[in-house]
């Protein structure tokens, strides 16, 4: 197996991001498999960032806590996090901002100067700190030159290739044996390289979304600003409103005409949307809203990542309706999740919670291409004018078993659609009368068996018969898993138990799950063990130990694997 | 043919007197003379006793949250932009609640007609301050008296609203015709309606009113695109109280500037087979 | 025992609730127990509403379903009520408006024409009622008299207590005998008659509350209503706010500047403070909230009752952060739970929750006179300058065993005092570090178990060795209080489990209460069984079963009852 | 004696040349001169670069929420009137999430001081679309360009702001001047304070205001007492930009309204032991 972690750092504005994208890109085109996270503060210059690349030619979906290759734009980096490099590991600055690295082995190379001696100008220096790093690992520069070209256009693009090459052949000419680990490409691209968000985005308008409606907040924004940048291409409406509490009405309207429509958010941001979020309830308007989790409460920590929203987003309005919580474990499973989200929308005519993390959102994974024969559309329950279905006598909300009543839109038949965030009779009209509610109430609330039934069952993986089981839900996935196999490696009798579809709760697959194993423990990026407590009121089954963080950065395989290892969990 | 029959509703459950009766009859007057049939219009309303209104006519009716109509018919409206969208709500939904989408729907100025049933208090909730009281007004809740009120229409004409008018409850032929003018018209239209609460506003009764409205209309040299003369008109109140447009004015909708409105309603366009995946290659 | 209902019941508009209330005040002046709910629509004239007194020599908490006397102001409310009555009971009814009661005992009083007799004008017809109604219990009429002597002055009084005796007279004189129930005054006034709201805006002032914020809805409008009527006698500030967002961040400013301070909504508003809430958790201000529970979703019934909110109170908000939630069970309770809301908010400095709902915000029931020596201030641990606290090292949030940190009010001293929605340090100033997050993390919930000691225990009452345990809480104590007796009396052993205060959960002392039954079923009106939930997670116990209700209208004591004999609850 | 040192707070995480350099030493220079102690300031701010400024001057602050720093500071001040209040916040967090409160607040006229600073985007979100955005303004969410911008000061002269004034990033001295009237003002004061972004706005930069900006001071005959004149200025935005105090207007403040606060501060008020009882006998 060949695997190797690289982190780009510096200051906010040195272009942190960009390098590690095309680095991942470069990688993610050789074949190998990409994992890349960021680590960024709520400021735009300044500060200190870093980019991490974790490539391997085997399947990856977590990052690596150590390093083979840091790449220092400022001396900061070098110090933050020297201590992260394997024994063997090098660290690739700016000769002209770092000063001295201490033990570590250092590849200074003159950045400014060869980017100015290579293309006349000091800009591409950080190209030439990409060439630097592909000279480092002896990787072909070929792909790099190709995304280069493709990313920049005419006169920018040479620059930047000759500015590669410099980087590139600086290395090797100077540092060629400082790196024992070398990368080839390895053949063809695995699949495609994005981050959750994009693929939320992605899958969104797949499934036929054509009207977003948000408010820019970390990390949902970049859904936004995806969908807007692509709305004249993919004939979509994106509105940037005035708040959160006009996004998610506009939603509702636009779901409620006929659109599949969604948007997007983080924790304030959705504490802002609870009202709409219960009149779609009551209305039976499908809708789709994202949460983007990030730590709280309040503000908190903007740019950093937690698991904090469960237990909100699954009791977030007054009163009870029928709801769906999806929260996507990998990118892949951001794409399909949300083509599923909007079909259960549409098709139980309530809304749908998309439940992500900043990590999910902005790391990228390198995945298999999306299968578009898994897209379809399914729009539920549609009244058609006609046959004994006479529009004097369609009743928006008509009880039926299933709880489901057939949706018309307004003017597009002589059906007239009535409905109202008052308690209405099935004609959709305002009531007072206690047995009308009780039947709305009812009728709603039997959604909730048919959604029950589309929930599939969580991912079970590791030893079949484990002494220990370790339960997680979302983002965790990858870091989870890969510690299941360093816990099997290590002798233990691991597995994992997780879920991405929350909400109704699989009860009975995760209570014999639970029962097939030992002793239990959750593993989530909160401080109170929410998903804990969802299994303990769900099953009654309590865990047996909480790994809890909550520090707004990622599970690593490493440091739950150690914890498990040493029992380090905190008591139920 | 339409007929005032086909917008016959619910039986209103507002007090014996109330000035809504009026609206809803000049609103149903309108859509009737322009022959509207009611499954083309929808009416988003918010909640307060305006908000009723749409359950006593006839068409297709989302009755919202307290302060929330205008959202909802955006989204609605944007959906399908070939419906013809009234919203309705009172005046505290409408500019407490309601403020902030208030201003910034009157800037997109997407086309739709906002009644707002300005009765300067809370009826539904039973008698306290509402943004448009008068200064000094006592309520329920402002022993002291209320604070100087918004100015909408101003607001409206300052903001990007293109038809602001306003009508009287106690005067449904004009109010109809008002209400006709902000329906033809391509863009945001704001039509405030003088409507007297005989239960819990004793101050702005239906004679007080009367006593004090005129018509722009009447008024030699008034021109209802001069937006100077406007502003000044929608700032009087007191001894006179100006009815009728005041302002008018011709600019892109929010619906017209969207590229992917042109090839019709959304709603109309089919999800079955997006073509998502060139989007995809993009990732590779 | 002297017992009997009454039922005031005609359109909104003709005086059913001044009525009401003239009556249950001469009552409780007289020395009864009294009990009085309403029922009304979300309209202002027309429709129908009545208002129920039950009429008490022992205590009593709940209405009955049955009455004894209904007085009809309109035909509607015969044929909707005359049902309720008991064989013996009589309809008072206005002779114009009234055509026919079949069967029933009708006492027709000619109201309209006997006020025009008596006082010269119509309007004082519902005073001949009231007169009506007390002749025909033979009910002396002296205290009504000082009542409307009170309420109405000069001349309108005059007016009115002619009219009152033209009414007690017509009904005397015509229909002495019919009625078999009679009612005398007993003596003093047991206490005071006050509805829940009313007390807990007493108690708001009583605990030095000097600031509210609110919009109105109802049913929390009377709070503001009623803080506002005596702003300017108590030196209160009462601000109308545009909206709920604005309310709850005033009531976050003045908390923060060091004064007490609540604002009161129902769940729509509620919703749209969630972000406040957080606000108030992570910059440690006390506030207090009351959320005013209507049955949902959205607008739902807006005039109708439900406990629907509980979940969603327990979670609001993105993000952990310590919280109290406290739901008053009667009018007394309201009292001082609201002057422990306070307390708790300012020493633990953080937001508490007040869980009212409908039915005890607009019941009115007579409870002993408030005791002010149980009505005490802790405003907790406060900043003092001076001797080692050198201004300029005061820290806002400084890390503390207890996670409580000393409160400095901005502009009271030279310390400056600096908090902010971002995590922080202990300084107040926005961070980035993990650490320090952590830090502050833990340290706010550390508050958690200094409020879990301040929690008081359930109530249990009934059979020591129960085979049912009946678990309710918040407004529906009378009614399941009363239903235990009954069916105790019926030789079942029942008892109660009663819970006001909600969390942080007092979890051993209700594992405890439910282990010493054998069957347990959850009584409370909402469809999920929300406190259901919350047992089975924090004690894992299970309920037996749920009698769930939410159709509007509150439980009475005859309904759980009966329920409960037959069994009829739904599975867990 | 009050000095720019005891204004000194944490070093800012702005970008290096942001027009907010200019108005963190423009306030503290503002506070220094009225001899204003950092204990007796209270600085409430938003979120968004603007939001953090209070960290890096030196008071008591209050860093509260997107949109919702005007609430907090009006229910602070009313627990305190002793204290001066100064507002700070983004032209996105005061005119979209904000909107409500700012329109409501003016009309309350508090006696506070709000600095937005309009550098006409969202900073610390990386660049959307902002309520003051200039029409047709292309950014990440808005490809097609923005709708046009709401008129801020014209709002506020319009809804009762009883100061109204606008600075520039790039006149220290003339910012500060302007501050300090605002400060000095009994009254709600709105300073608008035109800020490059020299990161996200390429368009509206430290040279594009320089070369429109003129006083208002330097203007014969301006007078700020007169409605229509400011209203009229406060519209002007293109070539020319004014600066200065636009509209200054005396009217009673909520704080002066109340009949509570005539005792004093509540926050000086005893609660260990209210006279309720009396109240409570009223429930006999
Ligand atoms: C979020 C929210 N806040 C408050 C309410 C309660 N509420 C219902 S109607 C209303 C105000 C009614 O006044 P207005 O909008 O002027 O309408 P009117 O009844 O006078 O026509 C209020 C405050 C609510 N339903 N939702
Ligand atoms: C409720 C909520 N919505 C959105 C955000 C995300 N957010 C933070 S700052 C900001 C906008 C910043 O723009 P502006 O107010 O103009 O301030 P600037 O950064 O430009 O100074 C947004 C949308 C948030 N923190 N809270
Ligand atoms: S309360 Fe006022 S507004 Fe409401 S129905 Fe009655 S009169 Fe009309
Ligand atoms: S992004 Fe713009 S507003 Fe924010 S600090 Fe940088 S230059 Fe200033
Ligand atoms: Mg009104
Ligand atoms: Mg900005």
């Amino acid at each position: 197996m060949t695997e190797a972690t690289i982190m780009v750092a510096g200051e906010a504005g040195q272009g942190v991001q960009s390098i590690g994208l095309i680095l991942s890109k470069i990688f993610s085109r050789g074949g190998y498999h990409v994992y890349s996270d960021q680590d960024y503060e709520s400021r735009v210059r300044g500060g200190h960032n870093f980019f991490r690349i974790r490539v391997s030619d085997e399947e990856t979906g977590a990052i690596d806590e150590t390093l083979n290759v840091l790449l220092a734009l400022n001396q900061d980096s070098v110090d933050l996090h020297r201590g992260e490099l394997v024994s063997e590991g090098v660290i690739i600055c700016d000769k002209e901002k770092v000063t001295g690295a201490n033990g570590s082995t250092l590849v200074a190379v003159p950045l400014g100067e060869l980017a100015e001696q290579a293309a006349g100008n000091r800009i591409v220096a950080n190209t030439v700190a990409l060439g630097a790093c592909l000279g480092l690992l002896d990787y072909k520069p070929e792909a790099a030159e190709t995304l280069l070209k493709e990313t920049f256009g005419g006169k920018a693009a040479e620059a930047n290739v000759t500015a590669l090459h410099a980087g590139y052949g600086f290395v090797r000419e100077n540092y060629a044996d400082a790196s024992p680990l070398q990368l080839q490409p390895r053949g063809d691209q695995v699949g495609l390289l994005l981050n959750g968000h994009e693929a939320v985005a992605l899958g969104a308008i797949a499934a036929g979304c054509k009207f977003m409606a948000g408010y820019p907040m970390t990390p949902a924004s970049s859904i936004l600003e995806y969908m807007a940048a692509n709305s004249e291409r993919m004939g979509l409406v994106v509105l940037q409103s005035e708040d959160e509490i006009a996004a998610i009405n506009m939603t509702i309207g636009a779901g409620f005409a006929g659109v599949r429509a969604m948007t997007a958010t983080s924790g304030s941001g959705f504490c802002l949307m609870v009202e709409g979020v219960g009149l779609a309830g009551i209305t039976e308007t499908p809708i789709v809203v994202v949460d983007g989790q990030r730590p709280g409460p309040a503000v908190g920590l903007p740019t950093r990542t937690e698991q904090g929203d469960l237990q909100f987003v699954l009791h977030a309005h007054h009163g009870e309706f029928p709801r769906a919580v999806l929260a996507p474990s990998t990118v892949t499973d951001a794409f399909y999740l949300t083509v599923k989200a909007f079909n259960l929308a549409e098709e139980y005519q309530t809304p749908v919670i998309l439940l992500t993390d900043h990590l999910l959102a902005t790391s990228y994974q390198t995945v298999p291409a999306f299968d578009f024969r898994r897209v379809t559309v399914h729009r539920g329950d549609l009244y058609t004018p006609g046959d004994g279905n006479a529009p004097d006598e369609y009743m928006r909300h008509r009880v039926t078993n299933s709880g489901i009543s057939p949706r018309a839109f307004p003017g597009m038949s002589e059906a007239l659609v009535v409905t109202d965030g008052d308690e209405h009779g099935e004609d959709g009209h305002l009531i007072e009368d206690g047995g009308i509610r009780s039947s709305q109430m009812d009728k709603r609330l039997r959604k909730h068996g048919g959604l029950k039934d589309e929930i599939s069952e969580p991912i079970t993986y590791g030893a079949p018969e484990p002494g220990i089981t370790l339960v997680s839900w979302g983002s965790t996935y990858g870091a989870v898993r890969e510690a299941v196999d360093l816990l099997n490696d290590d002798g233990l009798r691991v597995s994992m138990l997780h879920l991405s579809e929350l909400w109704p709760f699989p009860r009975d697959a995760v209570t014999e799950a639970l029962a097939r194993g030992q002793t239990n423990y959750v593993v989530e990026s909160n401080a109170s063990g929410q998903m804990s407590r969802l299994i303990r009121v769900e099953t009654g089954i309590a865990s047996d130990g909480l790994m809890l963080k909550y520090d707004g950065r990622p599970f690593t395989p490493a440091y739950i694997a150690d914890r498990v290892k040493r029992k380090e969990v905190s008591p139920w | 043919m339409v007929s005032m029959q086909d917008y016959a509703g619910l039986k209103p459950a507002w007090c014996p007197g109330c000035g809504n009766f009026g609206i809803l009859r000049a609103l149903n007057k309108a859509l009737v003379q322009m022959e509207l049939k009611p499954h083309e219009v929808l009416m988003v309303s918010g909640i307060g006793q305006a908000g009723k209104l749409p359950h006593y006519s006839r068409a297709n009716v989302f009755n919202s949250l307290h302060g929330r109509a205008l959202p909802v018919a955006v989204g609605a409206r944007i959906a399908n932009s070939e419906l013809t969208v009234i919203v309705v709500g009172g005046d505290g939904d409408g500019y407490a609640e309601g403020g902030n989408h208030f201003l910034h729907t009157m800037r997109r100025n997407h086309d739709m007609t906002y009644l707002v049933h300005n009765n300067q208090i809370y009826g539904l909730t039973k008698g306290q301050a509402s943004p448009t009281s008068d200064e000094g007004f006592v309520t329920r809740t402002t022993p002291e008296g209320t604070e100087p009120p918004l100015i909408p229409l101003a607001l409206a004409i300052l903001t990007g609203a293109t038809y602001v008018a306003r009508g009287f409850a106690g005067d449904i032929e004009h109010l109809s015709t008002v209400i006709q003018g902000g329906i033809a018209h391509r863009g945001f239209s704001l039509i405030e309606i003088l409507q007297p609460c005989v239960t819990f506003n004793k101050k702005n009764t239906f004679q007080w009113y009367q006593e004090r409205v005129y018509k722009l209309d009447d008024e030699k040299d008034y021109d209802p695109e001069d937006k100077r003369q406007a502003q000044a008109r929608a700032e009087e109140w007191g001894d006179r109280i100006p009815l009728g447009v005041f302002y008018r004015h011709e600019r892109a909708t929010y619906e017209e500037r969207q590229p992917a409105l042109r090839k019709g309603p959304l709603v109309r366009q089919s999800i079955e087979s997006i073509q998502a995946k060139t989007l995809m290659e993009e990732f590779r």
